[in-house]
């Protein structure tokens, strides 16, 4: 047991144990343990195996940054054991162990380790070609991570967006006072702490410390600031977008939130480096801020008799922690000259340190103190490239960026109180400069408040700079060692791996792997920038670093997954599709009646009787205005100037390219007001590329569109008992079929409700009336229309059938029968591309696509004597007795009307001719015939029905 | 001036290990020359099989790789590695078949292992359209010899376990085309094969070396050049080379560099992005892709997922990656597979793409004599730089354009001949 | 995420936004030949450095608009100013 | 035979009732606004789709564009009505429930001037408590505070991933906002904003997966 008795600073609970187990084995803890420190209180040493040599590893940095510290915690794998808190029960397991911690077999590999330098399976495995999927499997075996369940469901996560002033990243002393200072200049402040409490390092420093701490941290709140700890700023993105993770949400498992931040104030402080040395991986080498946080915050001595290897006063600090912690302690100075050779011991533990004197201690505990890594990516995120001091020994920010701003550690070194008035500095700083963003934004807002007064100015950045202490440039020994401890790379394979050609750091990244584990370069990118810059014999400067990249901190896919925003369209009739038995299809946001168990039943039944479609998805736009005519005959490829009041036409699209964008019928219904409609799925394209062409060519035309899409629930009604049902209903419109003929539009009350109005047209190809209907009131007509039709057999039908009766009867689906380059010739239609309009979308393009002999046409198909045969769609047509394709089947179908398969396909004009034997490949690989029919239409090609 | 490759070998490992000898270097560092016979243009993939490929095949090997950064510093060192010859298309079909077929031997015929998994290759359909559009490139690719089926749901299940097959998704899985062959590579590797192969043979590779302009004489625009010039040369950030070949393989920079010789080219710039989580044991073992998700994601060995979504929405040559890449892509992967919540993203990042307005490359001879461009990759040419390679060198050696290449030709753009990948885009979602 | 400067809206989310591209002189369709008119609908000019853009305010003001921004650090060049903002408020 | 499905909402004079687009809700069966359950957090979501709304897309050169009298961003209230600028020449008015003819006969539509009845076009929801801003702060990207938002500001935006239109429209003092979309995610967004609600206190979550 090394737990301590209780020490000043604990954050530990004593009155609260907690049971949890590690590998199967009962432990226990206190609330306020992280899993490391109540395992390492409770003795355990070895918490996990290297990567690639599987060699034992116990804490190094006792941080979230700890690259031995990942273990699975139940269904979440590489949880960060120096950070998690331990709960009742919680089940911990190392992870990266084969069969278990203590007997890793793989570890076999670790003796070979002289042999596999970075990037051996390049060089290996290519031979013989067949068994590399299985070389490739064993060293899948080798795959470091935790393990997923797959049936983790997606909990209940959260977003957020926030706009405030200021964002502070990170809560120690410098975080807190420039938060502070924001606040008490007016600024709408977040300070985010990636701890589980704000202090930063004094946490775990001595009383002075924690009294500061303390005392900030009373002052911060009390200022209004809002704190968020247990909660990481990730990243940060363009104009400052702030992306933060806040893991203590009471509802959501986590919470991102996107933070508009007008000024980002980075305050990460620094981050420890360790030494690189030979033996520097044994379970017992640790450093300075790792011990001083097990005995100052957790009171766990993590060794009795230490070697502390220091070169500044952190070091220090975390030796006289340990002699008060009741350790024997032995200093070795950097700063006098001293130094460490290699660790010795057994695989499991450090024994002893060999030193540069040649002395050797016997040791339990070997501490480093060998220097910091500054956190620059936040503001690397911001293009900022760090410059490296040689003085300092340390990376620092480079050109100040406008809205993010830097202190504390990061920034310089300094007391206390100099740390605390540039802290200060800065947040009044940004406070000032937020205004300014603030002002712009204000001002340039169509619905914002009115600004008061002149715009700011742009504060300048006078803040004096942080002393720098100078530090020993200390990155390795005389001896090789590991420098990215996830990656199990040493500074061997480093070496090696330069004089190979690697030998730019981001080669050379690439081929050891070096800083791409999981913490991504934060203890490990300046020794390798160093150890690369001693093979090239440069400077650390002249090497530069990786760049580094978001997220600061690995963030969960469920956090940014997020709930799911999936908005989803439905009609007005939707509960009655639902309660009467649809199955239903998703048409991009739309969820349809695909059919309500019979399609070809429903064909059957429009065919003889009356069907009713809900076609609500139907594109409806509202065009008013002296102009319209002008602007139909610039987006259809027929003309428009002439259509009568009542009438209707239909139109096909072009974009610039002459390719096929939709199609529709646009009827007239008032003196300057027209109705068009589109594909469901082109509405809002279409709505789009005519406010285009409005606003950009053509604004001299006076023309309103207003999208009216859901405001009406359309019906269609089909079959030859549609004329007397709609009869019952619509008696204010004189239905006759000279009265109202095909391709007419009639305003109506239907069923009671005003303001509908109805246009004969079909899809279907029966005599039918397409219904609108203000949608406040479209489920009452479909029941109206279902209780009056019930003597005439009226029933529902979906999509389904709707696609085969249009089938049979040979209209086109854009996107289904024209492809991304189908041209409006193609799909037969050329009546309806009229060139001697002054002007069109895609009006050049049409010209010469007219006058193209090469590109494939839309024709009617059937198969000839399969009769029941239906071509699969997407058949490939080919070239009798080859594989050369020469066309498809685009859509095809069992018609229930004809009792034969009906197909629409394209087909090299070559092969267009009625008549023409096709070659149709089946899915299965059959090959069946087919043949060319004369018209588009299979069924009713004169359209007797639907002009009935 | 042909040199031999230092074998690699398991062999060879233990033997330099057990005598703690050093590999030697993987290719030289030489001094630019003042001129070459071909000078290639960017150190990615495209450039790197180039060069490779004239001294293989053709045995030119005066022949210099000029990149501004370190090779494999643009998209090739940044892609999500799929390989897959599935396309729409029978001209596509088979120019990337051949790709495939060149990778499967890569390892051997470079002596360096690029790790070509061929676990398979599954995209998802999640409407009737776009499983019509499988079954439609399924077809074209039989008829290619290409091995390409569409599977429905309980074999997807089986192939992916961890994809949720069940009705109750807002994007039910409906079935899947199939391609066996397809998979991920290792694309560093890739391109330092390249570079070490083409190096035994002759070709230098020189790095951080910026091409600023390009010497044209006797063409229509300004400065002598455009169409109906000729190249001469390229000015480089280490001096001026004289070359009267020069191939440009920039990618996302294509338009900078053809600018200077007076070529315009239909690209558009735009970033892709995509992503890489912490490792875990690996659950993944085929390549999954949804196209109307955005999404494509594959497991590497080491356990992390790789995963990507469609090129961001404006033309930029900035690569920062975007937040709402890394929010988009994981709600939708967690969509098809929501066993993945408690995985982490451990990096993100970008890289520029060439985008052409048919989703298909543009290669071969231009309007300026010894300008050739092998460009408008987009989001999909890592799987193509063996072929484009191959064929780059070929009509650079023949001075004629191989049949395989030729319905990627700059004019077709003229000609309005498009070729029809954009088709399968409009019809897939 | 970008902000794009909406010259009704104000500072938008790119999201907000439908990006249309390049901004390209329409040729006269009648007399075009085919050779312009395909540089019209395909040839990108495709800078780094400024560029004149359309973009299309879709969820906010429904305005197309052209904008100048340089496309190797995304910075806008003169925001217009909004129009709207000359109305008079209650 | 056939399952009648339709869920009235508001008692309009005209019959049959104007049926809303929300027709159920997962906090209860009870009807479509929820009252919240923890005492105190008085955060309200009301279905008001029946509201009138009128579109009016006029020129400032027209007779309606002075009669609107309200800038793009802005609204005002106008005998019972609220007139919305909601886009650049671009007005919308709501309305007490049937009372489009009324509105519209008020205007003069002289020149080149659009008045479309909108009624049946939008879904329109009223969200009003304290914590309003920090549940839109959960649906939408824009800055909700004061400044930037003030009462009576109007913009369009996307909510839940559906474009709104938009307008604060405080009662007495209490934070409220009329919130709009398209009629056929009226359902989706009368859901997403229950879920958005509850985590002050009010609902319960939707489904996980949502
Ligand atoms: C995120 C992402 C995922 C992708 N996923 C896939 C995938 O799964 N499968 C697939 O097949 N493809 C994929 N791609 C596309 C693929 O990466 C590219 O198409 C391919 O790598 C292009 O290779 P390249 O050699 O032509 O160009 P690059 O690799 O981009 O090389 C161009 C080189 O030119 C250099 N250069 C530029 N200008 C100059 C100059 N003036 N002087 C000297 N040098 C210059 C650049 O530095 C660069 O190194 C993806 C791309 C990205 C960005
Ligand atoms: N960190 C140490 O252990 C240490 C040791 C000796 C001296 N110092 C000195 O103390 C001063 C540092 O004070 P300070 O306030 O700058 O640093 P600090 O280390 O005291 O506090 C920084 C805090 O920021 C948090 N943080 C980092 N990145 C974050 C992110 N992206 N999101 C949220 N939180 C994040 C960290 O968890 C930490 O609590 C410097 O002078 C430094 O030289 C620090
Ligand atoms: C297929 C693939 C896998 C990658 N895996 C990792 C990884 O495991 N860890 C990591 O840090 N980066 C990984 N990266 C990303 C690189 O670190 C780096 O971000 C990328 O090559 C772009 O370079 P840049 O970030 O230096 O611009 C991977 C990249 C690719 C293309
Ligand atoms: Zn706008």
């Amino acid at each position: 047991m090394t737990r301590l008795p209780p020490q000043p600073g604990e954050v530990i609970d004593r009155s609260r144990p907690v049971d949890f187990t590690w590998n199967g084995r009962a432990m226990s803890g206190f609330a306020g343990d992280t899993i490391a420190s109540a395992l390492t209180a409770g003795g355990v040493r070895v918490v996990s195996r290297s990567m690639k040599y599987r060699r034992p590893r116990g804490y190094m940095s006792n941080d979230y940054w700890d690259p031995n510290g990942l273990v699975q915690v139940g269904d979440d794998p590489n949880v960060r054991s120096a950070h998690r808190l331990i709960e009742p029960d919680m089940a911990v397991e190392a992870q990266n162990v084969w069969p278990s911690l203590e007997h890793d077999l793989r570890a076999v590999t670790g003796l070979a380790s002289r042999f596999l330098t970075a990037g051996f399976y390049y060089k290996t495995f290519m031979r013989p070609m067949w068994l590399w999927p299985t070389y490739e499997k064993v060293l899948s075996t080798f795959s470091p991570g935790g393990r997923i369940d797959l049936d983790t469901p997606h909990r209940y996560h959260d977003k957020r967006y926030t706009h405030p002033d200021v964002v502070v990243a990170g809560g120690g002393p410098a975080g807190m006072a420039a938060a502070l200072a924001a606040a008490e200049a007016g600024a709408m402040v977040l300070l985010v702490e990636h701890g589980h409490r704000l202090g930063g390092h004094l946490l775990w420093g001595d009383d002075h410390d924690r009294t500061l701490a303390a005392e900030l941290a009373a002052a911060v709140e009390a200022a209004g600031v809002e704190v968020l700890v247990d909660s990481t700023v990730t990243g940060r993105y363009e104009d400052n977008w702030t992306a933060i993770v806040q893991r203590n949400h009471p509802v959501a498992v986590e919470r991102l939130i996107k933070a508009r931040a007008k000024i980002l104030v980075a305050a990460p402080g620094l981050i420890e480096r360790p030494y690189v040395f030979d033996g520097n991986d044994k379970p017992g080498v640790m450093l300075s801020g790792a011990v001083r946080r097990f005995v100052n915050m957790h009171a766990v001595r993590p060794g009795s008799n230490a070697v502390v290897f220091t070169a500044n006063s952190d070091g220090d600090a975390a030796a006289a922690d340990l002699k008060r912690a009741g350790a024997k302690v032995t200093v070795v100075d950097a700063r006098r000259g001293e130094g460490i050779v290699r660790a010795l011991g057994g695989s499991k533990s450090v024994r002893a340190v060999e030193l540069a004197d040649g002395r050797r201690l016997d040791c339990d505990l070997l501490v480093t103190a060998a220097g910091w890594t500054a956190p620059t990516s936040l503001l690397n995120m911001a293009c900022d490239r760090p410059v490296y001091d040689e003085a300092t020994a340390r990376f620092f920010p480079s050109v100040p960026i406008g809205n993010v701003l830097a202190t504390g550690g990061l920034a310089g070194d300094g007391s206390p109180d100099e740390l605390i008035d540039h802290a200060r500095a800065t947040g009044r700083l940004a406070a000032a400069r937020a205004r300014a963003v603030s002002h712009r934004l204000q001002a340039a807002t169509a619905r914002a408040r009115p600004v008061d007064g002149e715009a700011p100015g742009w504060p300048p950045d006078i803040r004096p700079a942080l002393p720098r202490v100078p530090h020993p440039a200390l990155f390795r020994s005389t001896t090789h060692g590991v420098v990215d401890f996830s990656e199990d790379v040493s500074s061997k394979d480093m070496v090696g791996a330069a004089t190979e050609g690697y030998d730019s750091v981001e080669l050379l990244k690439r081929y050891t792997t070096a800083t791409m584990g999981p913490s991504q370069g934060k203890l490990e990118t300046v020794n390798t920038v160093a150890v690369l810059a001693e093979a090239r014999g440069q400077t650390i400067a002249e090497v530069g670093t990786t760049v580094w990249r978001p997220p600061y901190a690995p963030v969960t896919m469920g956090a940014l997954g997020g709930r799911l925003f999936e908005p989803q369209r439905v009609s007005s009739i939707h509960p009655w599709h639902q309660a009467n038995g649809a199955t239903f299809m998703l048409a991009g946001q739309w969820i349809r009646p695909d059919h309500y168990g019979d399609p070809a039943g429903e064909v059957r039944n429009t065919r003889q009787n009356v069907g009713i479609m809900d076609v609500t998805p139907l594109g409806k736009l509202d065009l008013r205005g002296p102009d319209v005519p002008k602007l139909l005959s610039h987006l259809y490829t027929n003309k428009w100037m002439k259509l009568a009041v009542g009438s209707v036409r239909y139109g096909i699209m072009c974009a610039e390219d002459g390719v096929i964008l939709d199609d529709g019928v646009t009827g007239r219904l008032g003196d300057q007001h027209y109705m068009m409609t589109t594909t469901s799925s082109g509405a809002a394209t279409v709505w789009e590329w005519a406010e285009n062409w409005l606003q950009t060519e053509h604004p001299d035309w006076r023309v309103h569109v207003t999208p009216v899409t859901s405001g009406y629930t359309s019906i269609n009604v089909a079959g030859p008992e549609s004329r007397t049902l709609m009869r019952r209903l619509a008696g204010d419109v004189d239905l006759d079929p000279e009265a109202f003929r095909y391709m007419q539009v009639r305003t109506a009350t239907v069923a009671g409700i005003r303001d509908c109005f109805m246009w004969r047209i079909g899809f279907t190809g029966e005599l039918s009336f397409e219904l609108h209907v203000p949608a406040g009131h479209g489920l009452a007509v479909w029941e109206a229309l279902l209780e009056a039709g019930e003597d005439l057999g009226v029933r529902p039908f979906g999509v389904e059938a709707q696609r085969i009766m249009r089938l049979e009867k040979g209209h086109f689906i854009v996107g289904q029968d024209t492809d991304g380059l189908t041209k409006a010739p193609a799909v037969g239609l050329r009546h309806l591309i009229k060139l001697d309009k002054h002007d069109f979308a895609g009006k050049p393009e049409l010209a010469w696509a007219l006058e193209d002999p090469s590109a494939p046409v839309l024709v009617a198909i059937q198969p000839t004597h399969h009769g029941r045969v239906v071509p699969d769609e997407a058949a490939q047509i080919v070239r009798p007795g080859t594989n050369e394709i020469i066309g498809r089947i685009t859509s095809s179908r069992m018609s229930p009307s004809l009792h034969r398969p009906v197909c629409l396909g394209q087909v090299l004009p070559e092969v267009s001719d009625p008549g023409t034997e096709l070659t149709v490949v089946m899915l299965d690989g059959r090959r069946i015939t087919a043949r060319v029919m004369e018209h588009h239409a299979h069924f009713d090609p004169d359209g007797v029905r639907v002009r009935g | 001036m042909k040199r031999r490759p230092p074998r690699y070998s398991a062999a060879r490992l233990v033997s330099l290990g057990a005598r703690k000898r050093a590999w030697p270097r993987a290719w030289r560092e030489v001094p630019l020359q003042d001129s070459y016979d071909v000078v290639v243009i960017g150190g990615g993939v495209h450039g790197l099989a180039t060069a490779y490929y004239l001294a293989a095949n053709h045995g030119m090997t005066n022949v210099a790789v000029l990149e501004k950064s370190y090779l494999g510093s643009g998209g090739s060192g940044r892609n999500t590695a799929i390989l897959r010859s599935n396309y729409l298309t029978p001209e596509g079909v088979v120019f990337y078949d051949r790709s495939l077929e060149l990778y499967r031997t890569l390892a051997v015929d470079l002596n360096m292992n690029v790790m070509f998994s061929r676990r398979g290759h599954i995209t998802l359909a999640h409407s009737d359209a776009s499983l019509r559009t499988m079954h439609w490139r399924a077809e074209v690719n039989k008829l290619q010899g290409v091995d390409s089926s569409v599977i429905g749901p309980a074999e997807i299940k089986k192939l992916a376990p961890a994809l949720d097959t069940s009705s109750h998704p807002r994007y039910p899985i409906l079935g899947a085309l199939y391609h066996p062959p397809g998979g991920i590579i290792r694309h560093d590797a890739v391109v330092w094969g390249y570079a070490r192969g083409a190096d035994a043979l002759g070709v230098e590779m020189h790095q951080k070396t910026e091409v600023l302009d390009i010497m044209v004489t006797g063409g229509d625009g300004p400065g002598g050049k455009g169409p109906g010039g000729r190249v001469t040369g390229v000015r480089t950030s280490r001096g001026d080379i004289s070359a009267p070949v020069v191939v440009n393989c920039t990618a996302g920079w294509a338009t900078l560099i053809s600018d200077m010789a007076g070529v315009g080219l239909p690209i558009s710039t735009r970033p892709l992005q995509a992503a890489v989580t912490e490792p875990v044991k690996v659950f993944l073992p085929v390549v999954v892709v949804s196209g109307t998700l955005h999404v494509y994601v594959s497991q590497t060995a080491r356990g992390e997922l790789v995963f990507g979504a469609s090129v961001d929405p404006y033309n930029t040559y900035d690569i920062r990656g975007s937040l709402d890449f890394a929010e988009g892509t994981a709600g939708h992967l967690l969509e098809l597979m929501p066993g993945i919540s408690r995985m982490r993203l451990l990096r993100q990042w970008a890289g520029l793409c060439d985008m052409t307005p048919d989703y298909s490359p543009v290669m071969g001879f231009t309007p300026v004599e010894g300008f050739l461009c092998d460009v408008g990759w987009g989001t999909y040419g890592f799987k193509a730089g063996p072929v484009s390679g191959e064929q780059m060198a070929e009509a650079i050696a023949t001075q004629r354009t191989p049949e395989l290449i030729a319905p990627f030709s700059l004019s077709r753009f003229e000609r309005d001949a498009l070729v029809g990948e954009k088709g399968a885009a409009a019809v897939g979602h | 995420m970008l902000i794009v400067p909406c010259p009704n809206c104000g500072p938008r989310n790119a999201a907000d936004l439908r990006y249309v591209g390049e901004s390209r002189p329409r040729p006269d369709p009648n007399s075009a030949s085919a050779k312009e008119w395909r540089a019209y609908l395909y040839e990108r000019a495709n800078p780094a450095g400024l560029l004149r853009e359309t973009w299309y305010c879709r969820s906010g003001c429904r305005r197309y608009f052209t904008l100048e921004r340089d496309t190797v650090t995304n910075e806008f060049t003169n925001p217009p100013t909004p129009v709207a903002k000359l109305g008079k408020r209650p | 035979m056939l399952t009648s499905t339709r869920t009235e909402c508001g008692s309009v004079a005209e019959l049959p009732a104007f049926e809303s687009p929300v027709s159920r809700s997962f906090v209860s069966d009870a009807g479509a606004s929820m009252e919240p359950r923890r005492p105190g957090a008085a955060l309200t979501l009301h279905d008001v789709s029946v509201t009138t709304k009128i579109i009016v897309r006029a020129g400032p050169e027209t007779v309606a564009g002075h009669q609107m009298d309200t800038p793009f961003g802005a609204s005002r209230t106008e005998d019972g009505a609220l007139v919305v600028g909601q886009r650049p020449d671009e007005w919308i008015i709501l309305g007490p429930a049937a009372a489009s003819r009324a509105l519209i006969d008020g205007l003069d539509r002289s020149g080149h001037v659009s008045v479309i009845d909108h009624t049946h076009s939008r879904a329109l929801f009223r969200l009003t408590g304290d914590e309003a801003a920090s549940v839109l702060e959960k649906l939408c990207s824009l800055d909700w505070n004061d400044h930037m938002t003030p009462d009576g500001a109007a913009v369009s935006a996307s909510v839940a991933k559906v474009t709104c239109d938009i307008v604060r429209n405080d009662l007495d003092g209490t934070r409220s906002y009329l919130i709009s979309c398209d009629r056929s995610y009226g359902q989706y967004l009368f859901d997403a904003i229950l879920d958005a609600r509850h985590e002050f206190g009010v609902g319960a979550p939707a489904d996980a997966a949502g």
